[in-house]
């Protein structure tokens, strides 16, 4: 591994908050490997990574984000490999065959502006979206993904079954939720500036970051919420196999994990509880509907068809 | 509207540059009778332009004062300055500035479309702008598009557009400039008839002084932003009040020397020149003894004859070589070798020189005139 | 003399065969055929692969399949696409219609008339060029938004709950967009104005006009084919935009021909098929517009009444009404300039996204600063972004120079260049990232992944605004200098370089200037392109916004645009300085 | 390089136009001898400047050759095109066409650092623009920058930078059209001085005839894209070949009549005029008899008298009323209606003659010039 001298990473994750200080443990621990992460939104990755493997000259050796790696592993391009550091991780936060491990947990929930919605106020269950004082007051991401509206779906259709849930999406549909072409924080962004009182599929630890600095912003633990697995894995035919192995294993330990936490991030490895364990299904006692990659490969274009149809 | 006195007063524009004002025109004084033709004249530069654009109005002065008849258009003492467009001028424009994008028609009736003062309907418009065509002998060109004129044509299109709506004043910026000679003297003829015609009072610019002599009714001689004269053509040619008035306005000889004895105005006496000789010349204004002045000698009052030929009476004979002829058609001309200077002398086609002979200049004392040095 | 009766006197056309030829065979012939296969080169390898990827289905592995019509079929057989067509036709009108009004009316005031404040013109537009749209926009729906200051004293006013503005319609669209093209059209305009020959409007004038009328009658007349050429320019660009359609269009649920594309693209992967085959049917309605926009900007040179000789720009005096101009150019500035860089200040201030009142005040803080000071690979990127645009910029001015006047000039091969050289105002930057990528990935020299290949991509992207620059200053200059220097035997390369390019410094100052500012705030090749040693500011910026660190964004963004503004001051007065010694003012 | 012989053959070049070729120039022929002053004469628009430029290489021909010494410069048939750039030719433009961004010295080095045939150094550079530069009498204006330069001074520096390189041949399109009347003839005769001093082959254009006539050594008069006479000065002007020749070089009066007798060339015959009276004239050509032809007189060849002064001998006499006077300096110009037409006579600016007076016009035989009709 210290041969190859160094490795490539395409990553999703924030490069500030997350990212640099991987980077900086993993090469503070490795000296002698240079670790090249390249920040690109999951669409931008995917592309990247299937044209190089194609023109044969991949440039990246590891990945990440919940978008990409099923459409990686339809196309061929990735490189199994069963992290030691997973080894304790539950069930959905690994692939059986080792496709991916994931690196941490994202929990969507809803998100309300706390000046514009009293907590009496304040939607308890899904059924509470429906009502009209609602209407076109609701924001979501436009981002297609299981992390958007497509995973809300997926989730609704999951809990309530195909056809309650189906009747239930109609009449949602009729609340003209807003499409916000930008990220989930971004939408989050605009229920604490008060554009909105309330969003759908926000990731939960983004208001408790923003709560903190006084934002007026709460997250909803209406059930059942989205939980979905951020993987991260190996690229096949990589330039630097070996480095990369170390890499994944490096973020997978407790100190790797240990950083996203404290970065505010839901940590997937089980010995590092988050900050505030409420986040997650397990320590804030709600339920969840998991969506792992697997699932992903195998609904996401019916769920992504339907929002199409319904909300767009 | 009837034609009005113009009095100009004390008018000065000068632009601001890097190094201090500069260019421009300094304290010109006129007073047009109404009806009359006054040409501006002058090299290049001298400030004629900006005279007069600051009396159309497209420029500000920065002193004096312009008044047309009882009406002020600008005084800078009592902050009057009328907008250019309600000032009721016609101007021609140097380059025309015929719009390329309208028809003959439509260029002509444009003043009579934007006018303030009065409305015109479409019947009174077409009459209006067909006179002024035919006045200057466009009737049957309405529809041309203004591109396919010819510059003799423009020129007279734009001149048309001036006068539509029959101006109180007339402007014209070397309007003859851009066209070939033939075409040139042809206007010439053609605009003095149509202001004679119209008796609109003119103001004309130009830098030919066969074209300023030819058409006025007075003249006013610009040098470096000052008038250095004003008066009618004759007085301008043959009695300058100076060396460059003398020397812009017609080709001139001007030869230096000393009076010999003082004497009153329009009285002949002799100058002696440096190398001896003595030559009789008029004096328009009375001269003082042993002052240095210059004599003027027009190249046309130069009568050349073999060098043998006597002196005739009243008239002044130099002696010399000729070193260039020149034929331009109507004369020709020689660079006469006196001394050390060249003197021009003009003579009919017919009398031909050749180059080396010895000559004698002849002219009369009249023809010489004094001006100061 | 008797005139033969030969074909001649019969005023038969004399075209011996191979006339055309010769054309090509004269002393611009090599050049001509340089620049035109650079300019092939550059422009047709992207247009070959969206081609293919519009006419392939994709496999799994991202390789293209078969032969397909689907991405066309989908294409028209949206049952939206006629509404969303009619959407896009009246958005791109109505913005073409608000930045040239807006821009052109600016342009004349600043270049025509003696209104004060001048500079602040020029300010205006080269910082806003100088900064990111994406901030821009925001900015806007920030101030104009629900939660704006503007309806909110609206609403504390007349008490009511609703909005004033909703700036998520169509029309807040057209507004938005119209104001981010109107600098453009601005400085492009006054290259136009400060040409005209200020005789045609004086005659005018003297002819009892005021000027209003002048202006309506002679000045925008004269002007027209300029304002065409302008106006079909800015259509096309505004016809393929992207950003305002999907930033406002899409919570307003207001769909744009490109609304779609952008989503398509936004998949994972993205679905470039559709957004090819859209880019194809627009290279094929632009070319129609390009082919008439030639027409057009050629007839432009039958107005152009500019010799250099004897020349003297002579502003209107507005009397009174020059303040009304003076007002124009403010109001210009606030909308432009001063309301987008408030809002930006206010959120790089705030510690979290908050709505502007009062109450919030003390809250302010420099958080956002520090936070963006302490992250020293801001440099890095800052050096990447400067090196990319500086070298896009001048590859396209250098490229622009040759093709402009060759098309200006009615050589051999002219127009075919020009076309060339406009045909990327088509591509939508995605496409021509993903073009770009699949070339560098073929290229037999490593170029993926470095900051060549994103100076590439800026360089074709940005071609034809080079193009529109370089083109009207050399028509500005006097054919007979140029033919001067080949009489005393210079060759075109001579020519060009010993005379047309000093002549021709200032608009290519200009147009170096301009592409260097919005190539530095490129985003979607430059996300695409960019590998990890090649990074660039706008993708930081990008990160930030969508993490939601919109204040660190504002702060990060303001004091890109302050450099950004800094930069292009240094840059004016060095250009002046050395114009100033060139021309001797 | 010493200067070589032009020779020009059918050369043509028309303009295509919305309707069909138009303009240009249509087989115009002429050889030019080594060091000749050669002028292209003619009205705006007849073909000079085309013919020029194709001569320079600026425009491509559509038919003809040009070549100089052995020099094949175009052909049309053989498929012969030398780049402007290689033609070793010289050009002064009517614009001059001074590089502002450059001084007087780089303006004028500017043919020797591009020159591909041969390379200067810099001491030989710096020579050859200080030679030319005081031939053209600019010697110490090195550093001046271009733009600040007077119109003559700018005409100056074009040409400087034309003959730096010792041209074998120097065009010359209307270079002092743009300067005003008194610049205009100093430069003339600096322009002749210096054509003569080196001794170039030079093709000059104009729309002045007293230029033309002037300078050159032969002039071609064209009209509607083709030449309609070449000739000397003197033949030109005394012995035009068509009242357009006639009309256009120098003003003149026609008049129209009909050949009495047929006469041999060179011979004097009478020609009977409209209303009965007979002119006798020079026939420069051969006439038939009762053929209809014109007669050209030019005004400065009319003699005025008070009405009844007697025909002289060997002169003729014509009777009519002054319509016009007008005062150009150096002359009187009167307009006399004689009949129906008004005649144009010239006289020194001594004889007066009101408007109204009934005066004679006399003009020798051989000053009424029999051209065709
Ligand atoms: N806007 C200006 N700024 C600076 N100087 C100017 C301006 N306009 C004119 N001048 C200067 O003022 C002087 C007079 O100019 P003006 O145009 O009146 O000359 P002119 O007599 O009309 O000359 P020409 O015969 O060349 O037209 C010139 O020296 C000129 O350079
Ligand atoms: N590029 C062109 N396209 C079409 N017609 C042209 C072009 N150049 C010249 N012409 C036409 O050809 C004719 C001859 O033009 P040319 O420039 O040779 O005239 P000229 O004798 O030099 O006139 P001037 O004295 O006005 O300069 C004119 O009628 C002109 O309109
Ligand atoms: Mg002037
Ligand atoms: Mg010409």
């Amino acid at each position: 591994a210290r041969k190859e001298g160094a490795v490539t990473w395409y990553s999703g994750l924030i490069v500030n908050q997350v990212v640099r200080p991987l980077v900086d443990g993993f090469e503070r621990t490795y000296p002698g490997i240079k670790v090249q992460a390249s920040r690109l939104p999951s669409g931008e990755a995917a592309l990247k990574i299937m044209n190089e493997a194609r023109a044969g000259k991949p440039q990246a050796d590891v990945f990440d984000g919940t978008a990409v790696t099923f459409r990686l592993a339809a196309a061929g391009v990735i490189e199994r490999y069963k992290p030691e550091a997973a080894r304790s991780f539950p069930e959905g936060a690994r692939d059986a065959n080792g496709d991916w491990t994931a690196l941490n947990i994202y929990v969507l929930t809803p998100a309300i502006n706390t000046e514009m919605v009293s907590d009496a106020e304040a939607p308890k269950t899904l059924q509470d979206l429906l009502d009209p004082k609602w209407r076109g007051r609701i924001a979501w991401t436009n981002d297609p993904t299981t992390a958007g509206p497509p995973g809300f779906i997926g989730n609704v259709l999951t809990s309530m079954g195909q056809e309650a849930g189906m009747a239930y999406l109609k009449r949602l549909a009729e609340q003209r939720i807003v499409n916000v072409p930008a990220s989930q924080r971004v939408v989050l962004d605009q229920v604490i500036g008060g554009q909105y009182p309330l969003a759908l599929m926000t990731f939960n630890y983004h208001s408790v970051i923003s709560a903190k600095d006084g934002a007026p912003v709460r997250w909803l633990p209406m059930q059942p919420a989205v939980e979905v697995p951020n993987p991260v894995g190996l690229i096949r035919n990589a330039p630097h196999p070996n480095a990369a192995r170390l890499l994944i294993e490096y973020v997978l330990s407790e100190e790797g994990q240990r950083v996203l936490r404290d970065a505010n991030y839901l940590p997937a490895n089980p010995a590092v509880p988050p900050l505030d364990p409420a986040l997650t299904p397990a320590g804030g006692h709600f339920a969840a509907t998991l969506i792992t990659p697997e699932t992903t490969a195998n609904k996401l274009d019916e769920w992504t068809a339907i929002y199409n149809e319904l909300f767009k | 509207m009837s034609p009005a006195t113009l009095q100009v007063h004390k008018l000065s524009k000068v632009y601001p540059t890097a190094d201090g004002p500069a260019g421009g025109v300094r304290e010109a004084s006129f007073t047009l009778e109404p009806g009359a033709f006054f040409t501006l004249l002058g090299p290049s530069g001298c400030g004629k332009t900006t005279t007069l654009r600051s009396i159309a109005g497209l420029e500000t002065p920065d002193a004096g004062s312009i008044r047309l008849g009882e009406r002020v258009f600008f005084d800078a003492a009592a902050g009057v300055n009328v907008p250019l467009n309600l000032r009721h001028i016609g101007m021609v424009f140097q380059s025309y500035a015929i719009w390329p994008h309208m028809t003959v028609f439509e260029n002509v009736a444009f003043p009579l479309r934007v006018s303030k003062q009065q409305r015109y309907d479409r019947a009174e418009i077409r009459r209006m702008v067909d006179t002024a065509l035919d006045t200057v002998s466009l009737g049957g060109f309405q529809d041309r598009s203004a591109t396919r004129l010819s510059g003799g044509q423009q020129q007279r299109v734009a001149l048309a557009r001036a006068i539509v709506r029959q101006p109180r004043l007339l402007l014209l910026d070397e309007p003859l400039s851009n066209l070939d000679a033939a075409l040139r003297e042809d206007m010439r003829t053609e605009l003095k008839r149509l202001q004679q015609q119209i008796g609109v009072t003119t103001i004309y610019v130009t830098h030919d002084q066969a074209e300023a002599l030819d058409l006025s009714d007075r003249i006013a001689v610009l040098n470096g932003g000052r008038i250095v004269q004003i008066g009618a053509p004759r007085d301008i040619y043959f009695r300058p009040q100076s060396s460059f008035v003398a020397g812009f306005v017609g080709a001139t000889n001007l030869v230096h020397g000393t009076v010999q004895a003082g004497c009153g105005a329009e009285a002949v006496a002799p100058v002696l020149l440096a190398d001896g000789q003595v030559l009789h010349c008029l004096f328009p204004r009375p001269a003082a003894g042993s002052a240095r002045i210059a004599i003027s000698i027009r190249p046309e009052a130069v009568t050349l004859t073999p060098a043998e030929a006597p002196r005739r009476d009243g008239w002044n004979r130099m002696q010399g070589v000729v070193a260039t002829s020149g034929f331009l058609g109507n004369m020709n001309r020689y660079g006469i070798r006196v001394g050390d200077a060249v003197m021009q002398a003009n003579t009919g086609p017919e009398a031909i020189f050749p180059v080396g002979a010895a000559v004698g200049l002849h002219f009369p004392s009249d023809s010489a005139v004094a001006v100061p040095d | 003399m008797n005139p033969a009766p030969t074909a001649l006197a019969a005023g038969a056309p004399i075209r011996p065969l191979g006339h055309r030829l010769a054309r090509w065979a004269g002393p611009t012939g090599p050049l001509s055929l340089a620049t035109g296969l650079v300019l092939a080169a550059l422009v047709l390898p992207p247009l070959a692969v969206l081609l293919q990827v519009s006419l392939t289905t994709v496999n799994p592995d991202g390789s293209p399949g078969a032969l397909t019509f689907e991405h066309y079929a989908r294409l028209f057989a949206d049952p939206a696409l006629y509404r969303s067509a009619w959407n896009s036709l009246l958005f791109a009108s109505f913005a073409t219609l608000v930045s040239l009004l807006f821009g052109g009316v600016l342009a004349w005031v600043v270049e025509r008339t003696n209104a004060p404040m001048k500079g602040l013109a020029y300010l205006t537009a080269i910082i806003s060029m100088g900064t990111p749209y994406i901030l821009y926009v925001t900015a806007w729906l920030f101030l104009f938004g629900r939660a704006g200051p503007f309806n909110d004293w609206y609403r504390s006013l007349s008490g009511s709950t609703g909005i004033l503005f909703n700036p998520y319609s169509l029309w807040g669209m057209i507004l938005v967009e119209g104001f981010l093209w109107s600098p453009l059209v601005f400085l492009l305009l006054s290259a136009t104005f400060r040409a005209a020959n200020a005789e045609m409007e004086e005659a005018a004038r003297m002819s009892g006009a005021s000027i209003l009328d002048t202006v309506w009658r002679i000045s925008l007349r004269l002007a027209w084919p300029a304002i065409l050429a302008m106006a079909l320019f800015v259509f096309i660009r505004n016809l393929e935009s992207f950003d305002v359609p999907v930033l406002i269009g899409t919570p307003g649920r207001i769909n744009l021909l490109t609304t779609d594309i952008y989503l398509a693209t936004k998949e994972v992967p993205p679905l470039l098929g559709h957004a090819s085959a859209f880019s194809v049917v627009m290279i094929g309605i632009v070319g129609v517009l390009l082919l008439l926009y030639g027409r057009v900007s050629r007839s432009a040179e039958r107005y152009a009444s500019v010799t250099g000789k004897g020349f003297r720009p002579r502003p209107f005096d507005l009397g009174r009404a020059r303040w009304a101009g003076g007002a124009l150019i403010g109001f210009n500035f606030v909308i432009i300039l001063g309301l987008p860089l408030v809002a930006l200040l206010w959120t790089s201030l705030t510690p979290f996204a908050r709505p502007i009142r009062l109450a919030a005040v003390p809250s302010l803080t420099l958080k956002n600063y520090r936070a963006v000071f302490g992250v020293a690979s801001y440099l890095d990127l800052a050096v990447n972004t400067l090196l990319v645009a500086a070298g896009a910029a001048t590859a396209a001015v250098l490229i622009t120079l040759c093709a402009a006047w060759i098309a200006a000039r009615r050589r051999a091969g002219g127009t075919a260049l020009d076309q060339l050289a406009t045909l990327p105002l088509v591509f939508p930057g995605i496409v021509l990232g993903v073009a770009m990528m699949e070339l560098a990935l073929r290229a037999p020299f490593p170029l993926y992944g470095t900051l060549w290949l994103i100076a590439l991509g800026f360089l074709v992207r940005y071609m034809p605004y080079g193009m529109r620059y370089a083109y009207s200053g050399v028509l500005q200059i006097h054919r007979e200098l140029e033919e001067a220097a080949g009489v005393a035997g210079a060759g075109p390369i001579g020519t060009l370089r010993r005379v047309v390019v000093p002549l021709l410094s200032p608009a290519l100052l200009s147009g170096w200037l301009f592409i260097f500012l919005i190539a530095a705030k490129e985003l979607s090749m430059a996300v695409l392109l960019s590998g990890p040693g090649s990074q660039v500011m706008a993708v930081a910026m990008f990160d930030l916004w969508t993490n939601g660190q919109g204040g660190e964004l504002s702060a990060l963004g303001l004091l890109w645009a302050l450099l950004m503004t800094l930069f292009a001051t240094l840059f004016y007065a060095l250009g002046r300085r050395g114009s100033a010694g060139a021309f001797g003012r």
